[in-house]
């Protein structure tokens, strides 16, 4: 076994587009620590662990839909509607609470099962039904309301404020979603089949893989983990909101490629996935830091997507 | 153990089997013998449920089967090893091994540990040492094929398909395969064997069966038959009629094409020949021998990483595919749908697309002349097709390769390289494909012939080289052309063996 | 020139404005300031930010670090933002929230810190959320503007409402207003309403699909709560072939381009600026709440009542007249109201601490 | 071409025509010219758009820049600060020879880099974002020549001319992918690039062209839209780089590359535009429009996937 994952860590190693994150990210943490004495605290990593949560969450989604080599571009709609479902409800019903944790998330789950469907039985292309499931959500949603709306009790703002032993709550659930994920990937064999039916689906449906199976998993998963972003970012801001998830489709896809998995599938390591996380959300705070303005933030995360995709070219492209 | 009854399965274009019946039973190695095109693979992946027949019905074990899905049949106990590779070059050499059956721990997840392990045995029972846990993509095409055969020795099977293991390995590993298959024999199992190779059928079937162009000819006891009979029976006809009688070259003419120490890395190295006007050269060897790196070589698709090359006297060093196509060599490729046809245009557009400047005027595309130039070849190549303007993704794999004949004779002038040009197609065509080769080098041009078969190689050349891992092991011409010799040199150790006829020019 | 009396709000609020005592926030000088802005997404929020700065260049003797960060427009990056702020142990926090009810949890938790918090041209739900609030009162602006609309077309006539970024607390509080305005008016139809974003680009899409819908002659007058879109409805007026006087009575300020257009067409226009120049008046209530001096809850900022010549009407008359106030020789994406010394937004720029 | 490309022209045309029959009949002066020309002009930036983009998915491509290019050549104009109109064929030049040089990046990252045409051009979208807010600090001042405004809103013979300026452009654009060798290598290299590279078309600089095309003509809408908008704002046209890409599908330009045409996008980017007036004429919400588009989008590319397999 110790052979075994020494080897493995070895070749994870090997793979050039994990050594660039890990180089950005030391780069980062030096700059850091060098220009402002205040960065390179333990506070203010666990500070980044929690805003990093919701990010993370969402790329968890995106990464597992990657691998089997689609792409969900309804992440942020779902986390959208998740966040007015669930606000909406509790605040009629503020009983409801713990049972509507469970009603978003299984929310989520069902519009990922469908994008997954749809994907399966019509054979077009992810990007356009998924496309196509956010159009329709976000009409929805803006339809039933306009404004931020809803509220949830105030206990539920520790999911996202709340620490244990100063580790933020929220930082925590979304490491153990991580490790859970890679175990699943890792030591399942329905986790490896996600590998396969990435990496070439004719072969396995071939080799006696249920590819549609696997597909819907993974679909489903994306909308599980969108909804359980929506979870986070209602409790950090205690309303739903008819915009929240706007940004996060395209910035939840930054850490996915940065972690080295390949749009086209097959390829990749869910720990990469988290280190463009972090990479990700420490490089907003340390420009916060460094009082640059947002702009600047853009241009930087524009190139630094360009030089690590670029840096480490694949065979075949692929949208 | 395996019966299918009037099965019959059409494609677009080709009906691959017509109302073919086949039967295997426990313990005996049945071999499933056709030409190229015959059927050999469309019927078992309609005996593992990849394809679902249009008529026909299976019986396994005795009961009436209908798979829709491969793992229904998986489960039965069928594992097939197909054709083509069907590893995921991501994952490592164990987990492709394992796939789907991974022995677990008592969590039920992955034991590594046990699988590697039991990974590594197994291919040492194979006597192929590599360690299981290196990633599929770093491998050889022949330690490929082998963890592809590896995976048939694992877990519960009754019913073993190979459809042609031996393409890319040879000499001992096939040996041990054998051995291999004949314990799996005796342990009850039911094997069906594909292979083109006549020598392997004969040391270990027991019973064969023959198809020709989607139909089923006959089972026989190996024991009863002859080479020439199965030959006669695969082809349908006998050889002298399938190849134009040959000829020899214009006497003492300059090489069109000469190749010197051409080396591709890491695939080709010093590849030496002349080529010269009305001959008909072939390139033999496995499958993975590197042949078609060779010709896209020469024709500049690849680049070289050494060696000069000249074509009709002048120099011809780095050519871009463009330049290739102006000075007038043309490249019929292996992969008609992947390297070849656009399928998504119609029969003129994949005619003309090498020539488009000739079909330039200053109003834009002259598609009269492109409809007309089109016509022309479907004329003379015999296409059966409605007409210029039909989609190519709509003909059978012959109709298909015309076209790209019509392609590329009208661009070629000097070289025309063929590789594998009779790949998938039914008997009839090939044997109009052998004329048009032949009355092409008749015409003068120099044909370059790629091909894995023997017969057609030793039917139409003059001369042959033959190439395995990268070098030319020999070169044979005349009355040696046969394919004991081919086969010798093909197979043959890796240390070039001295090649009389270049020791002048190329030192 | 113009208004210069009491803020009209403070004079008509019926509400009572307590005055918060700060002295526990007092300490001595120079401070260090974190300004976290909601965006700078669109020509108001560029030069309201401008003025913020020019408020701490005014200030320069007393703030020694001021932190900016820019949440462009989305509320969660806006916490994360102030959390980064919090941990460079600023004095206080200047912020503009993207959106009311989403900063509550976490402008209440910096108070608890100790952390005084001023809020500016958005204010969040519970009042203890933050100390003071400085405003133009979009109550106010908004009941202006349409009593002036409903007044000009003497109280009956079919008019289309074009309010602002959807969801945006401005933007529906002066709806909101607008709407309590105009239901005091039977005779006034209104014949759509349809959030523009304060974009030029949706206002001009959205008023041309209601004009094709409607026909050219059936809109009496459009209510926008800011000229952004309002110059997009007036531009898809002239697209319609409709122009000059023809064009039916509109309201809406802050863009220089809304006044030129009001200005060379010569229709019935009312124009109120919703002021920049409330950043620079928020960082000076923010010195002097880190001073200890007392501050009121809700400080509101003068407005202007700009009125086309020979359209004031019974109960809205002009605080300056259109041409007075109207700038033909500057940009039309010239944002009016920043309290800056002839303000130009290209070349401007002031000394700010490190 | 084959007829597939008929089940998809028909197909397209049936949307088409639905929604201007359910305009016409709840509003019967739909088909008016005033509305028809209103429509068109209105459809005229995104159309420029969609054919530029259907250059890029038709050789197996994706462009998701071009929303950010047209904002930020919008900005560029207004740098000039110029007030005669004598500047308008520079500021157009200049705007061209910019947007070339993204359009030639993002095919170089794509080509030559082997990176994933989406990420290269979100890539590139974050980057044009964060300089054009950077240089306008949020809030663009600039001015721009008052020829503009006619450029977006004027007419000539009654026909707008932007409508006009898009005729031009899908003329030209027209003869060079239906009836120019170019085109047919365009086709060819979408269909397959490796048989592309076989025949002697150079794949690559092929591809280049087209991101090339792609973000030329982007500029050029940008600036029309400006023409049509009035005033210049950091967000013009957010959104048109999923609406363009949207109304190729619509249109049946297949995202597998090399099938589809110009005209089957125009209409889809025509589609799109109805949505919106059909949405206001019905009195719904903006946002229901969101609704209607997404389900037009999935059966849309549910027919054509459908076709392309029969
Ligand atoms: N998926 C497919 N689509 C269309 N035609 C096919 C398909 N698969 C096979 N064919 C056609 O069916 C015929 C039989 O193909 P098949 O692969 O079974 O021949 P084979 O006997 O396996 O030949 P080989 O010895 O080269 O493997 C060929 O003409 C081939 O072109
Ligand atoms: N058995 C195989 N299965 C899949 N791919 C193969 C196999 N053998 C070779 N290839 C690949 O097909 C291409 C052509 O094979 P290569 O040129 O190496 O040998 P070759 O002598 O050309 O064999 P062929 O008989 O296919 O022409 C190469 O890219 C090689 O990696
Ligand atoms: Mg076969
Ligand atoms: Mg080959």
């Amino acid at each position: 076994m110790k052979l075994t994952s020494v080897n493995q860590s070895l070749r994870r190693l090997q793979d050039p587009s994990l050594i660039i994150v890990i180089l950005l990210l030391v780069i980062v943490v030096i700059t850091g620590s060098v220009l402002s004495d205040r960065f390179g605290t333990m506070r203010n990593f666990m500070n980044v662990l929690e805003q990093a949560a919701g990010l993370g969450f969402a790329s968890i989604g995106q990464a597992l839909v990657v691998i089997v080599g689609g792409i969900d571009l309804s992440i942020g709609a779902v986390v959208t509607a998740s966040t007015i479902l669930m606000a909406a409800v509790v605040d009629l019903h503020p009983a409801l609470m713990i049972p509507m944790i469970f009603g978003t998330l299984l929310f989520g789950t069902m519009i990922g099962f469908l994008n997954g469907y749809v994907t399966i039985r019509t054979g077009v292309h992810p990007l356009i039904v998924t496309l196509g499931t956010a159009s329709i959500l976000n009409g929805a949603v803006l339809i039933y309301t306009l404004q931020p709306t809803g509220s949830v009790p105030y206990w539920f703002e520790e999911f996202a404020y709340g620490r244990f032993w100063s580790v933020p709550v929220s930082g925590l659930v979304m490491l153990l979603c991580f490790v859970m994920v890679w175990v699943f990937l890792r030591y399942f064999e329905t986790g490896r089949a996600f590998y396969a039916v990435g990496g070439s689906p004719d072969a396995a449906h071939l080799s006696g893989i249920q590819c549609n199976k696997i597909t819907l998993i993974a679909y489903s998963a994306s909308g599980f983990f969108a909804a359980l972003a929506g979870a986070y970012f209602v409790s950090r801001t205690s309303v739903g909101d008819p915009r929240v998830g706007d940004p996060i489709t395209l910035s939840s896809i930054t850490p996915v490629i940065l972690g080295g998995l390949i749009l086209g599938g097959g390829k990749g390591n869910i720990f990469g996935v988290l280190l463009g996380v972090f990479l990700i959300s420490l490089l907003s705070n340390l420009l916060n830091y460094m009082n640059v303005s947002t702009f600047i933030q853009w241009v930087i995360q524009g190139l630094i997507i360009i030089v690590a995709v670029s840096i480490y070219v694949h065979k075949g492209r692929k949208l | 153990m395996i019966r299918l009854e009037g099965i019959t399965k059409v494609f677009p274009g080709v009906k691959s089997l017509d109302n073919v019946s086949f039967e295997a039973v426990a313990g005996e190695v049945h071999a499933l013998l056709g030409e190229n095109g015959a059927g050999k693979s469309t019927l078992i992946k309609t005996m593992a449920g990849a394809y679902t027949a249009d008529e026909g019905t299976i019986y396994f074990d005795g009961n009436k089967r209908s798979w829709t899905t491969p793992k229904e049949s998986k489960d039965a106990g069928i594992h097939i090893i197909y054709q083509e590779l069907m590893l995921f070059p991501e994952l490592s050499v164990a987990e492709n091994i394992f796939l789907g059956q991974a022995p677990r721990t008592r969590l039920r997840t992955i034991d590594y540990k046990a699988m590697y392990e039991s990974a590594n045995e197994t291919l040492d029972k194979l006597g192929h040492h590599l360690d299981s846990r290196v990633l599929v993509k770093d491998l050889s095409v022949a330690d490929q094929q082998m963890v592809e055969i590896a995976k048939a020795l694992v877990g519960e099977t009754k019913l073993l398909v190979l459809d042609e293991p031996t393409a890319v390995i040879s000499g001992r590993e096939s040996e041990l395969l054998f051995e291999r298959i004949k314990l799996l024999r005796d342990e009850g199992v039911c094997i069906i064997y594909i292979s083109h190779r006549l020598e392997e059928i004969f040391s270990i079937a027991d019973r064969v069966t023959v198809l020709k162009d989607g139909q089923y000819v006959g089972t026989y006891d190996v024991a009863e038959l002859d080479r020439d009979r199965l030959v006669g029976m695969m082809v349908g006809r006998k050889v002298k009629d399938i190849f134009p009688p040959k000829k020899d070259p214009p006497a003492k003419a300059a090489p069109v094409l000469t190749a010197r120490n051409l080396c591709v890395s890491p695939k080709v190295n010093d590849v030496s020949f002349d080529l010269y006007a009305g001959e008909i050269l072939g390139l033999a060897g496995l499958v993975g021998a590197g042949r078609s790196e060779v010709a896209h070589a020469l024709f500049g698709s690849i680049s070289r990483s050494d060696g000069g090359v000249t074509l009709g006297g002048e120099g011809f060093d780095a050519p871009s595919p463009r330049e290739s196509i102006d000075r007038g060599l043309g490249f019929l490729t292996e992969d008609r749908k992947g390297e070849g046809l656009i399928m998504s245009l119609d029969v003129s557009a994949n005619v003309t697309a090498p020539a488009l400047p000739e079909f330039t005027t200053s109003l834009g595309l002259d598609r009269a002349h492109e409809t007309q130039a089109a016509k022309d070849e479907i004329k003379r190549f015999r296409v059966a097709v409605p007409g210029p303007e039909y989609g190519v993704n709509k003909l059978s794999g012959g109709n298909q390769q015309k076209i790209l004949f019509g392609r590329w004779t009208r661009t070629c002038r000097r070289v025309l390289i063929l590789d594998e040009p009779t790949r998938g197609i039914d008997v009839g065509t090939k044997v109009e494909i052998y004329e048009i080769i032949r009355k092409l080098a008749d015409e003068g041009l120099g044909v370059l012939l790629i091909s894995s078969e023997l017969p057609e190689i030793v039917g139409l050349c003059t001369r042959v080289l033959v190439m395995r891992d990268g070098i030319i092991t020999g070169e044979v011409s005349g009355a040696e052309i046969n394919e004991e010799t081919i086969m010798k040199f093909a197979t043959a150790a890796k240390e070039p063996m001295v090649q009389s006829v270049f020791l002048g020019e190329a030192t | 020139d113009g208004y210069v009396g009491l803020p009209r709000t403070f004079l008509w609020n019926p509400n009572f404005n307590e005055v918060i005592d700060t002295s526990d926030y007092g300490g001595e000088g120079p401070f260090a300031i974190g300004f976290s802005n909601a965006s700078q997404g669109d020509g108001w929020l560029g030069t309201f930010y401008h003025s913020v700065q020019y408020g701490v260049s005014q200030n320069l003797d007393k703030i020694d670090r001021f932190i900016v960060t820019d949440a462009n427009g989305d509320p969660t990056k806006q916490i994360s933002d102030i959390q980064d702020l919090l941990e460079q142990d600023i004095d206080l926090l200047l912020v503009n929230p993207a959106t009311a009810d989403a900063l509550d949890p976490i402008l209440g938790r910096t108070m608890r810190r100790g952390v005084p918090v001023v809020t500016v041209a958005r204010r969040v739900e519970s009042d203890d959320s933050f100390v003071s609030f400085v405003t133009a009162s979009d109550t106010a602006l908004a009941r202006m503007s349409a009593t002036w609309m409903a007044e000009i077309l003497d109280g009956k006539g079919r008019i289309v409402l074009l309010p602002g970024l959807a969801g945006a607390s401005p933007a529906e509080m002066r709806l909101q207003a607008a709407k309590e305005v105009f239901a005091q008016f039977p005779g006034i139809e209104i014949v759509d309403t349809q959030y523009t974003g304060w974009s030029p680009a949706n206002g001009r899409q959205i008023m041309a699909a209601i004009i094709q819908r409607e026909g050219v002659g059936n809109i009496d007058g459009v209510w926008a709560d800011s000229g952004l879109q309002g110059s997009g409805s007036v531009e898809a007026f002239m697209g319609a072939g409709v122009t000059g006087t023809d064009i039916p009575p509109h309201t809406g300020g802050d863009l220089n381009g809304m006044y030129q257009l009001a200005h060379e067409n010569g229709f019935p226009f009312a124009g109120i600026d919703y002021t920049p120049s409330i950043g620079a008046a928020a960082v000076n209530l923010a010195v002097d709440v880190l001073e200890g001096t007392p501050v009121p809850q809700r400080l509101d900022v003068n407005f202007q009542v700009v009125i086309s010549p020979g359209h004031e009407t019974r109960s809205i008359s002009a605080d300056v007249l259109l041409p007075d106030y109207v700038a033909m020789d500057q940009p039309g994406e010239l944002i009016m109201g920043s309290g800056i010394p002839n303000y130009d937004p290209n070349s401007f720029s002031v000394d700010l601490p490190n | 071409m084959n007829q597939n490309i008929f089940v998809r022209r028909f197909a397209v045309l049936c949307i088409l025509i639905v929604l201007i029959s359910l305009a016409t009949v709840v509003q019967t002066s739909f088909l008016s010219p005033s509305n028809i020309q209103d429509i068109l002009t209105q459809a005229a930036p995104l159309a420029l758009v969609v054919l530029g983009q259907a250059f890029v998915i038709l050789v197996r491509g994706l462009d998701l820049s071009v929303a950010s290019l047209m904002a930020s050549i919008a900005v560029m104009a207004t740098a000039f600060n110029a007030t005669s109109n004598a500047m308008i064929p520079v500021i157009f030049v200049v705007a061209i020879v910019v947007s070339a040089f993204v359009g030639l990046v993002n095919g170089f990252l794509v080509t030559k880099r082997n990176v994933s045409p989406f990420l290269a051009t979100l890539a590139m979208m974050i980057v044009l974002q964060g300089i054009r807010f950077y240089y306008t600090q949020g809030a663009p001042s600039g001015s721009l020549p008052d020829g503009f405004r006619f450029l977006g809103t004027g007419r000539i013979m009654g026909i707008p001319i932007n409508v006009l300026a898009f005729a031009l452009c899908f003329c030209i654009l027209g003869w060079l992918l239906h009836k120019s060798s170019f085109g047919r290598k365009v086709y060819i290299t979408g269909g397959n690039p490796t048989a592309a590279n076989l025949v002697g078309i150079y794949a690559d600089r092929v591809t280049i062209i087209c991101y090339v095309i792609c973000s030329v003509m982007a500029g050029i809408a940008g600036l029309f839209l400006v023409g049509f908008v009035g005033t210049v704002d950091n967000w013009v046209g957010r959104g048109y780089e999923l609406d363009a890409i949207v109304a190729c599908v619509i249109g049946g330009v297949a995202l597998t590359g090399g099938k589809g045409t110009l005209s089957g996008a125009a209409v889809g980017a025509l589609i799109l535009i109805l949505i919106f007036n059909i949405v206001i004429i019905l009195g719904l919400p903006v946002q229901a429009q969101l609704i209607i588009k997404g389900v037009i989008i999935i059966v849309a590319a549910t027919l054509f996937s459908k076709a392309s397999r029969a």
